[in-house]
């Protein structure tokens, strides 16, 4: 009795780590999809960024939390990188123009 | 359906002067669509161009030929107004033929 | 003028234009015009206005061979037939494009893309046709490919050889427009940070691997294009998209506003470049 | 003009593959043969090497001559459309063929001359990469050919 007692425990810890990666992933994803959003309302997507959501989406879907958080992560940073492209190009794209 | 076949023949006097575009595919058989498979290879072997009845030029193609394929060559005679027939048959024994007039 | 009162001078102008002088760029399309134009001419000296419709081909005599011998019979040939025959070919309602456009639609490329004031937005070539389809009862057509190529091809040939006439009208929205576009032109993105400046100014003659960057100047005269790369015809939006995303940036619908805006930049800088289109590119 | 980039081993593997595939010579697939055009050297098409497709499609040596004029473009501008130009002085000249060694097929198109038509033939082909073009011209019975260089790469900055 003893033996099925500590499989059951060990069972229910594995589980609660299982649904706190999930949360981690599912997290990590929102922030990726914010930092995306914000690169859309610059006009100014990345298509690695995009991919990196996609496969991010992907791995969530086969819950592979690990992946899904990397590729969010990764996802987000190039969407950072996009918005502040974008501001700086915003303040000094005239600088370029051919006068 | 219009021919896939375009000529422009000039008669000189000496010689008639033969450009030839056809639409064609040419595929190779390597190449993938867009969803990953593989398109099957089609691409004309022969194309030939006959005037009096006799072959002035017979094509031999392989898959490295260029999609919608051009020909350029002269022969010596043919006049204005004479016919000159271009037919050409690929790999799937697809076929097109034309009579064009010698300008 | 004491150097006390030339410093008052500057301070005024620089209160007033609330920029420095140097950045004068009180939307003046003319004047941008006239530097866009004088840039290029200082850096190809040698090439006629014409040329410029030419592209990679006015400043490569290699790639200038190539072109030639594959224009002695060009691979569009066949879009241009289905062009006239469409292009004549009567809509069920009996009428047919040459109804929609001036002049019945010949020869008049070159005015395209146009700033239409009744509805406050640049018009092109191929969303006049799909205006003109949709006035008589037809479905638009798809924009990249297909036969919205092969019917702009038509009318490009009938305008060979018309340098480009485009208009800014005086209207704040059509000022709007043009500076869109030149905002579009001269901002860097994607995650290449490239503008399209980057490549069709700054670095325009010179080779990106087996390419050669075109001027910016009449880059859009030979529209549409048979271009090898693709091995078929594609239309200025089915160019924009694919550059768009070269540059690993998410390419924009076709004929979307900010396209259509840089069109309208890029055409009217091009003013007096005559048109070469149908063409063929790499 | 020598392309700007510096060439990197791998990335020069990986862009020739990337143009392989784009150009559609990525391996050799097994091509089904249908029932081919009559008098198509079905055989020399599908030879890989320069001996073997002379040999299937003639079966006797070549040998270099000036007197074969070949144009093909120093740097393609694109690998899909090469215009290639072949020419010659030499007398009776029955056929004029045209090899690519680097593409996976080494011969790409031959022609052949009924008496009287002149020895000149133009068109275009696809090279999957940077390789010789060689044009073999047959002339009373014996093979004379013409060597070109043409450096192909992919156009653009990469997708």
């Amino acid at each position: 009795m003893r033996a099925l007692g500590i499989a059951v425990a060990l069972a229910s810890l594995a589980a609660t780590a299982h649904a706190a990666k999930q949360e981690d992933a599912q997290a990590a994803l929102a922030d990726a999809r914010q930092a995306e959003a914000q690169a859309a309302s610059y006009g100014n997507r990345w298509l690695p960024a995009e991919a990196a959501l996609k496969a991010a989406q992907d791995a969530l879907a086969k819950q592979a939390w690990d992946d899904a958080i990397a590729q969010a992560n990764r996802a987000k940073a190039l969407a950072q990188r996009a918005v502040e492209q974008s501001r700086d190009q915003e303040a000094r794209w005239r600088d370029a123009v051919i006068r | 359906m219009p021919s896939t076949i375009r000529v422009r023949a000039m008669a000189s006097g000496t010689q008639t002067d033969v450009q030839a575009l056809i639409q064609h595919p040419m595929d190779s058989g390597f190449v993938k669509d867009s969803n990953g498979v593989l398109i099957p290879p089609r691409h004309i072997e022969t194309v030939t161009f006959e005037h009096d009845g006799k072959p002035v030029l017979i094509a031999d193609w392989g898959p490295a030929v260029s999609k919608d394929p051009y020909i350029k060559f002269a022969f010596k005679g043919g006049a204005k107004g004479d016919t000159l027939t271009v037919t050409w048959i690929d790999n799937q024994g697809k076929t097109d033929s034309l009579e064009a007039k010698i300008a | 003028m004491s150097l006390r009162r030339a410093i008052a001078v500057v301070l005024t102008g620089l209160l007033l234009g609330g920029a420095a002088p140097g950045a004068l760029d009180t939307d003046n399309p003319q004047a941008e015009q006239a530097a866009f134009q004088a840039y290029f001419k200082n850096r190809f000296p040698s090439l006629p206005i014409a040329e410029f419709g030419n592209g990679p081909y006015a400043v490569n005599a290699d790639m200038r061979k190539q072109w030639e011998e594959i224009m002695q019979f060009p691979p569009y040939d066949f879009a241009l037939d289905e062009g006239k025959t469409a292009f004549e070919t009567k809509f069920a309602d009996g009428k047919s494009y040459a109804d929609c456009f001036e002049n019945g639609g010949i020869g008049v490329r070159q005015n395209f893309p146009y700033f239409d004031t009744k509805a406050g937005e640049v018009v092109t070539l191929d969303l006049a046709i799909n205006r003109c389809r949709q006035a008589n009862g037809e479905k638009p057509l798809p924009y990249q490919t297909g036969l919205m190529v092969s019917l702009t091809a038509y009318m490009a040939e009938t305008s060979r050889g018309r340098p480009f006439d485009i208009k800014i009208p005086d209207d704040p929205r059509a000022l709007a427009a043009y500076e869109d576009g030149k905002r579009y032109f001269y901002t860097r993105r994607g995650q290449l940070n490239f503008s399209c400046a980057s490549c069709h100014v700054t670095a325009a003659g010179q080779r990106m691997r087996a390419d050669i960057l075109a001027p910016a100047l009449g880059i859009l005269a030979a529209f549409p294009i048979y271009r090898s790369e693709w091995g078929s015809m594609g239309t200025i939006d089915r160019r924009f998209t694919t550059c768009s995303s070269q540059m690993r940036s998410e390419p924009l619908d076709p004929q979307d506003k900010s396209y259509r805006n840089l069109e309208y930049f890029l055409s009217y800088m091009s003013n007096g470049v005559p048109i070469s289109g149908p063409g063929t590119r790499p | 003009m020598h392309p700007t980039s510096a060439p990197m081993s791998n990335a020069t593997r990986r862009e020739t593959l990337r143009i392989l595939a784009l150009l559609g010579m990525a391996g050799i697939a097994g091509t089904a043969r249908a029932a081919s055009a009559p008098g198509w050297p079905d055989d020399a098409f599908h030879q890989k090497t320069m001996p073997d497709a002379v040999n299937a499609l003639y079966g006797k040596p070549f040998e270099a001559s000036d007197k074969v004029t070949l144009d093909v473009p120093e740097i393609a501008e694109n690998g899909a459309v090469v215009p290639v130009n072949v020419g010659t002085t030499l007398p009776n000249v029955t056929t004029i063929s045209i090899l690519v060694p680097e593409n996976p097929f080494t011969l790409a198109a031959s022609y052949k001359l009924p008496d009287g038509t002149l020895p000149a033939i133009g068109c275009r082909l696809k090279m999957a990469k940077t390789s010789d073009v060689v044009a073999i011209v047959e002339s009373d019975g014996k093979l004379f050919a013409a060597t070109k260089n043409v450096k192909v790469t992919l156009g653009g900055c990469g997708g």
